[in-house]
């Protein structure tokens, strides 16, 4: 491993940045060894790894430093981040090599191509198959299901204000409801018993009954979370995963990668991100980063499938659209269900 | 007393010199460009902005209660820890040296980690909801106790640490005139303490008033204190004109308490009839000592063991039953979660944690070293300054690192050793607080009677000072590494994605699905705690070998 | 006797080392005893147990007939003034003497009166304010006296009080205190090595030797009467000597010759003291001496004497009398001044 | 004079208070003075300056003919026993005194060697290992010395060196020290309150006053001729009177009657001093006294008696012939012990 002593890795001023591509990316990203190893095979560049905490605090570490950044790539911007890094202009267009094959309704900024679509993500209420199976309930399905008085104290969410599922699902909220009726739908939730608390960590790990600890059947997580369960739960694999996806509550995310301003090597920049749009990749992502490849036709690996959601109409929202009301809608939120 | 004139301010300047570029350097200059940037708008300064924040509804509440939580959880803490700085003083017992290391661990515990703990033991469901029916979680009960199970130790070590000096017949004079035992205590040891009660209390006021972590898990999402409302704006929102503006009123209510603190401590600081510790301990004699006794290993017990054996026990939970999968899932890079093997995280933060001690050390012992002569007044200010990185939040300083340092000759922005840097800053203010009581308390006139037989002032210091600051300094060491080792809000932003830090590696642990991520990140936090415990414990037990000479024979009679 | 303080057998050891091995001691109410001895004989650890400051090994400390065993030091109403002060470093002088009275409860006015009046004895008029780290040597002495005087303990216990101070102020000071001690019906127990200060203050000395009381008596009966060789070397007399008093008359034959003695001694081999002052010196005597010393002592010198036969020997003689260094003397000796040890 | 140490006109101020005021002192090579005053007169605070622990605010302090303005302390190659001992309380007894020694870089083998030696002379021997907390208060005073004497300073400050200590030990440390600091050849500026060690151990003596030099000379010089009442006052002499010298014979008017004086005192109006030794009591006399007081003092008795006329007056007497309290005896006055003042 690194001795700490070598650090000065990000290329910039630095005679040997050609051969180094230094990506800043959040603390989720995970790439396999082997994968890797074979970009730098096949580029000569090889890749460095900056990670900024949450996907929020990489964006503004990237904002504020515009121009003179620490990364060449960006990687982990998602639909609800994009407006600000597109307007702050820390982007340089690049129209990477497997665009093509990436179906229209990812690529968000189609015109300029400064970033890149990778990975989609769905943002759903997961639920604790055992206990419901217990409880002789059907699991809820969709958003309206929540607010019904059989699945009273079921629910715990995250504070939109600190957490991006958090807010993920307030935007599913809005995007179902319109600007005048989520309000109403999340008061009716309020009524419900509908729980908050400040971030993801402790709703999954704490208070959801399906990953060991807590005590509420329902939590707000990831289409993904049931196969990473499984898959980070022990050896055996059950024919089906312990939990499930309440697919009518789904808020999708789109992540992307982009080559930043003032890049110290944009040669290798442009490489990588042709990388990840590459078969291996893409289908490398799914069990490493558990999300959704967006390139079509790469392979989805069995157990992700197979113990994973399918979703079909998951909830959108234009980035603009998002930036416009976002600080609005978390205020009136916070107002409304946690004060 | 006047001494050295001209002379003593010119090495106390040059004293200064490297601490006075440290914190310039790595403090003022990052804080001062991003609140800069947020306050500078189009090239002119924006203080209508300013006023709007201020006035902005809510905030008064959150301002409010910032300030009385951390006034409360101060109180507890020291209503906690002062017996037990007490009986680790004054008393022997048996494993005394273990449990001085142990009360250190949950100082470097991730707060998600401590909230998980809290919450099995005082939430839903947990071991008082199961008795009692009784919850904790939702009220500030939990807060307070989880800030006080946090900061036990700045009480227990830095207060102890002087009262272990102290010579107990100043105790024993206020007796005779005919002083109770505790009467005694409040009108003659605490005045002696009181410096270093003062530097415990503002350490743990300056934590727990920009704490972050414990409330947002424990307090949920009603509460928020004004750093969860700085790093909202900063992280989440780049709002910087709003953080800024936050900041500015955070450094001021800081500026204002440390302006309270200087003058409580200049009235009462004054040499003492310092000892060797070593004489002053005995095994506990008389009921109340024994209830002392009692009531501060039921604290640690209660307050610090449990929540720290729940960690563990949950570490070794596996299926339903117990074992070590998690332990040996940690040797292997299989889960993929890091690039390195999370053992590497263990060298990682011991490589930073001993760095960053050693710059606290340097720089906070030349500050130290510095202000100990209270004269002249830019030397209190400084005393002052030295506290601030402390009241300022981890975003603010990792932020303003980010548009500060980036460029040569000073573009650390990816070096390693900005790390250890960061965790410095943290560091050098228990460094300076925790030396400064007993560096002040040291006579005078022992340094003079070291130059009347020759010593040269840095001799004198070397070894007059030195010894008599030894357990203290250790202290600092030990506090110093501990912050370091567990620091997370500022490593997280710096910290480099193949060698993370073990709090840092924790937190991705956690951040993902699966029983076995969680597993591994009860599993690793356990390993940080031995690894704080063991390290504090080795350096508690360094003790220069003529120290060892001349204490045999003592320590079993009681004066 | 009505004895305010009686301890038994109280020994103490730290660790191995005893240092009060089976002390007997009885203190009557108003007495004022001195408790001589040389450095680490145990005086101060004396005072220490019977403040309840030092645990007792064994024996039995009682205060007004009860035992003190258990009762935690400021319930035993007794007084302590330190050897070494310890003065609180963070009061002023005037918060140091007060300090008594304050946990007493005494009211603030009176408390203030008081002061000033102890200040005023141990004159230091006005020191109220004064930081006790700005005050000379002698000056902190006086205010840890007056301190341990402001409770006015029933037993008050003073570890050197006056060892500081010049003469002058001194002997003031034990006459003031005597009457103080009067009026108030204070007991006192007094360490001093000035066995001056000892005689002028005490009713009774009482000497230590290693832990243990070597003697006990008026200031007159312990100079006249020393127990043993040691308390007479302690008093400051180096000429003692084995001796045998004859049978037929009042001689004894010593080392440096015949020395008439007091008619009646018991005859027999026995030690011998010559007070300095008993050694004449003669122009023609008994036995011939070298002057090899000479001492200014104020009101008189003290001469090293190197006798033809026997140890040294040391004479008084007046300033105008005294001999030069190297002078040949003749000596001679005052049965007055000649004292037969019992002890030993 | 080859002055080692030369002072003059220096003066120190705490605040307002003049602590030295322009003092005037020289200490020759080999010279052992020692300085007496009462306490608060700025003894130690001469010292302290002289060793440049407390800066001077005027005046010169001259060490071997250098002005020591600027110079710091440990480069003044002199040593300083504090009053109050100031024994690093980290150290055991052995680092204590071997402190200066390290500080020269003495080798370990010689410095062991020298500590057990000076242990030796101050009577500790094999205390090497104890702690300095656990010794007693005469014990600690005994260190202080030997670390102070340890390095063997050209010029050794003592603050009252052994004033805790008792008479015998004293006594016999007095005398090992001068032989010592013969040996050595070491010039000493010692502090004491007591009277009888600054005679033993002095070449001369100054007594100090309020920050001033009141009196310098030999310890003889000092007591037979105190240069004011201030100076006899401070040596214990009480009987100090205005009094007017007639012309024709040696006699003065004094208020206790008319009293002898030596031939040649010349007349006119002059304090004078009676000694207690010159006050003799006598069946019938020119004055009659009530005895007040009796204070035994060891070789004498020190009657406080109350003459029909004048002040109190004190008057010393063997016990044998000492009155009883209350009882009434005629004065006579012994020009041999009268002296009159040259100051005032
Ligand atoms: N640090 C100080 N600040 C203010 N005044 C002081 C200080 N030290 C001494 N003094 C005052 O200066 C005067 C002289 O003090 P110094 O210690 O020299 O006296 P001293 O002759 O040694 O007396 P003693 O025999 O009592 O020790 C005293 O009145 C004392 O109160
Ligand atoms: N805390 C202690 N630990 C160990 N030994 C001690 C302690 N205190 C005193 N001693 C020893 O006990 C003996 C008696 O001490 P103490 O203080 O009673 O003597 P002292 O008669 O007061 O002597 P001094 O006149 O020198 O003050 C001494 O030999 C001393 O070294
Ligand atoms: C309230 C509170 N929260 C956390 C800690 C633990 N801690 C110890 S050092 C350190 C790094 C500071 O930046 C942290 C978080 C504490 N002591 N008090
Ligand atoms: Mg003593
Ligand atoms: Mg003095």
């Amino acid at each position: 491993g690194d001795d700490g002593g070598d650090g000065n890795g990000s290329g910039n001023d630095e005679g040997s940045g050609g051969d180094t591509v230094t990506v800043v990316t959040h603390d989720s990203f995970l790439v396999s060894d082997d994968v890797l190893a074979r970009f730098t095979e096949e580029t000569g560049h090889t890749v460095e790894i900056l990670r900024g905490g949450d996907a929020g605090v990489m964006v503004n570490q990237a904002v504020l430093s515009a121009g003179n950044p620490q990364a060449d790539v960006i990687f982990g911007l998602d639909n609800t981040l994009l407006s600000r890094a597109l307007d702050a202009g820390i982007l340089t267009p690049h129209t990477a090599d497997g665009l093509d094959a990436v179906p229209e309704e990812y690529q968000l900024d189609a015109d300029e191509h400064r970033v890149t679509p990778v990975d989609t993500g769905d943002i759903c209420v997961n639920y604790d198959r055992a206990w419901f199976a217990d409880a002789g309930l059907a699991p809820p399905e969709t958003f309206e299901d929540l607010a019904d008085p059989a699945y009273r104290d079921l629910l715990v969410v995250q504070n939109a204000a600190t957490s991006s599922p958090g807010l993920g699902f307030l935007l599913g909220t809005v995007a179902a409801f319109g600007e005048d009726g989520w309000a109403d739908y999340w008061e009716r939730l309020a009524d419900n018993g509908v729980e908050v608390v400040d971030g993801w960590e402790q709703a999954y790990n704490e208070r959801f009954s399906g990953a060991g600890n807590g005590d509420r059947p329902l939590v707000v997580s990831y289409a993904s979370s049931p196969p990473a369960g499984v898959v980070y739960g022990g050896d055996e694999r059950p024919d089906e995963a312990p939990t499930g996806v309440a697919t009518g509550t789904c808020f999708r995310q789109v992540e992307f990668a982009g080559l930043l301003d003032g890049a110290a090597n944009p040669e290798g920049g442009r490489a990588f991100l042709d990388f990840l749009l590459t078969r291996d990749f893409q289908e490398d992502m799914p069990l490493q980063m558990f999300v959704n490849p967006v390139v079509e036709g790469a392979e989805v690996p069995e157990e992700f499938t197979r113990y994973g959601a399918t979703v079909e109409d998951p909830l959108t929202m234009a980035p603009d659209d998002i930036t416009a009301g976002r600080e609005r809608w978390i205020e009136e939120w916070t107002s409304l269900v946690v004060r | 007393m006047r001494r050295g004139g001209r002379r003593g301010v010119a090495v106390r300047l040059a004293l200064l010199a490297v601490p006075l570029a440290f914190f310039a350097l790595f403090f003022a200059y990052p804080v001062a460009a991003i609140t800069g940037r947020g306050l500078r708008a189009d090239g002119a300064w924006q203080l209508s902005r300013a006023l709007d924040v201020l006035t902005a509804p809510g905030i008064g509440d959150v301002l409010w209660f910032t300030l009385w939580q951390a006034a409360a959880s101060t109180a507890l803490t020291l209503a906690l820890g002062l017996p037990g700085a007490y009986v680790f003083a004054r008393l022997d017992f048996p494993g005394k040296r273990l449990l001085h290391a142990v009360v250190t661990v949950p100082f470097v515990l991730p707060t998600v980690v401590t909230g998980a703990a809290f919450l099995a033991l005082l939430g839903r469901g947990g071991l008082l909801d199961e008795r009692w029916g009784i919850r904790l979680d939702d009220g500030v009960w939990a807060i307070l106790l989880a800030h006080a199970f946090f900061n036990y130790a700045v009480v227990v070590r830095t207060v102890g640490g002087l009262w272990a000096q102290l010579d107990p017949r100043q105790e024993e004079a206020a007796r005779v005139l005919g002083a109770g035992r505790f009467a005694a205590w409040r009108r003659v040891t605490l005045p002696a303490l009181a410096p270093s009660v003062a530097a415990a209390g503002l350490l743990v006021f300056l934590f727990t008033f920009t704490s972050f972590g414990v409330i947002q898990i424990l307090g949920g999402p009603r509460y928020a204190t004004l750093e969860v409302e700085i790093y909202r704006r900063t992280a989440q929102l780049l709002d910087l004109p709003t953080a800024a503006v936050l900041t500015l009123l955070q450094l001021a209510l800081v500026a204002a308490l440390l302006g309270a603190h200087a003058l409580i401590t200049r009235r009462a600081e004054s040499a003492l009839a310092l000892t060797d510790p070593a004489g002053n301990a005995a095994r506990p004699r008389g009921g109340a000592q024994w209830a002392l006794l009692g009531g501060t290993l039921a604290v640690i017990a209660l307050l610090l063991l449990l929540p720290l054996a729940v960690l563990v026990e949950r570490s070794l939970s596996v299926d339903g039953g117990y074992g070590l999968a998690h332990y040996r899932a940690l040797a292997g890079t299989e889960s993929g979660t890091f690039v390195v093997a999370p053992w590497e995280a263990i060298g990682t933060s011991l490589r930073y944690a001993a760095v960053a001690t050693a710059i606290a050390l340097a720089v906070g012992g030349l500050a130290a070293a510095a202000l100990t002569r209270r004269a002249a007044r830019f030397t209190r200010g400084f005393d002052a300054l030295l506290m601030l990185p402390l009241g300022t939040s981890a975003v603010t300083v990792g932020f303003g690192f980010l548009i500060a340092l980036d460029e040569p000759p000073l573009d650390l922005r990816s070096s390693w050793i900005l790390v250890p840097l960061a965790q410095a800053l943290v560091g050098v203010p228990f460094v300076v607080r925790v030396l400064l009581p007993v560096l002040r308390a040291v006579d005078e006139r022992l340094r003079e009677a070291a130059a009347v037989l020759g010593a040269s002032p840095l001799r004198a210091w070397r070894e007059v000072d030195l010894p008599l600051v030894r357990r203290a300094l250790l202290v600092a060491a030990g506090f110093a590494f501990a912050v370091s080792l567990g620091e997370f809000g500022a490593t997280v932003f710096i910290a480099r994605a193949d060698a993370p830090t073990l709090p840092v590696a924790v937190a991705r642990l956690l951040g993902r699905a699966g029983e076995l991520n969680y597993g591994q990140a009860m599993a690793l936090s356990t390993v940080l705690m031995l690894v704080c415990a063991l390290t504090l414990l080795a350096l508690e037990s360094l003790r220069p070998a003529a120290w060892r000479g001349g204490r045999g024979g003592r320590g079993e009679w009681v004066v | 006797m009505s004895g305010l303080l009686t301890l038994s057998a109280v020994s103490v050891a730290y660790g191995e080392r005893a240092a009060l091995d089976a002390v007997d001691l009885a203190v009557a109410e108003h007495e004022t005893v001195c408790v001589l001895g040389p450095s680490g004989s145990g005086k101060s650890t004396l005072l220490r147990a019977v403040a309840g400051l030092t645990p007792v090994d064994a024996g039995t400390v009682l205060l007004d007939g009860r035992d003190q065993a258990g009762v935690p030091t400021h319930r035993r109403g007794v007084g302590l003034m330190f050897q070494d002060h310890q003065l609180f470093p963070q009061r002023d002088v005037g918060g140091n003497i007060a300090f008594g009275l304050r946990v007493r409860g005494v009211a603030r006015a009176e408390a203030r009166r008081r002061v000033a009046e102890l200040l005023d004895l141990v004159g230091l008029p006005g020191a109220e304010r004064r930081a006790v780290s700005a005050l000379s040597g002698g000056e902190q002495q006086r205010v840890a006296l007056a301190r341990a005087l402001a409770p006015r303990p029933r037993l008050l216990m003073l570890d050197e009080p006056l060892g500081q101070l010049d003469r002058d102020l001194r002997e003031r000071l034990v006459v003031e205190l005597r009457q103080l001690f009067r009026a108030l019906g204070t007991t006192v127990l007094a360490v001093t090595h000035d066995q001056g200060e000892a005689f002028a203050l005490a009713d009774r000395v009482v000497v230590m030797r290693e832990g243990r009381v070597a003697q006990s008596g008026t200031p007159v009966e312990v100079w006249r009467r020393p127990a043993d060789a040691f308390v007479a070397r302690f008093l400051g007399f180096r000429n003692v000597a084995e001796a045998t008093v004859r049978a037929a008359e009042p001689v004894a034959d010593t080392p440096w010759g015949p020395v008439p003695v007091a008619p009646g001694t018991p005859r027999g081999r026995r030690r011998l003291l010559i007070r300095p002052s008993g050694v004449r010196l003669a122009a023609e005597g008994a036995a011939r001496a070298v002057v090899r010393g000479r001492t200014f002592r104020g009101d008189h010198v003290l001469l090293l004497l190197e006798p033809e036969r026997g140890p040294a020997l040391e004479a008084a003689c007046a300033l105008v009398d005294a001999p030069a260094e190297g002078a040949k003397v003749g000596l001679a000796f005052d049965a007055a001044d000649v004292v037969t040890l019992p002890g030993d």
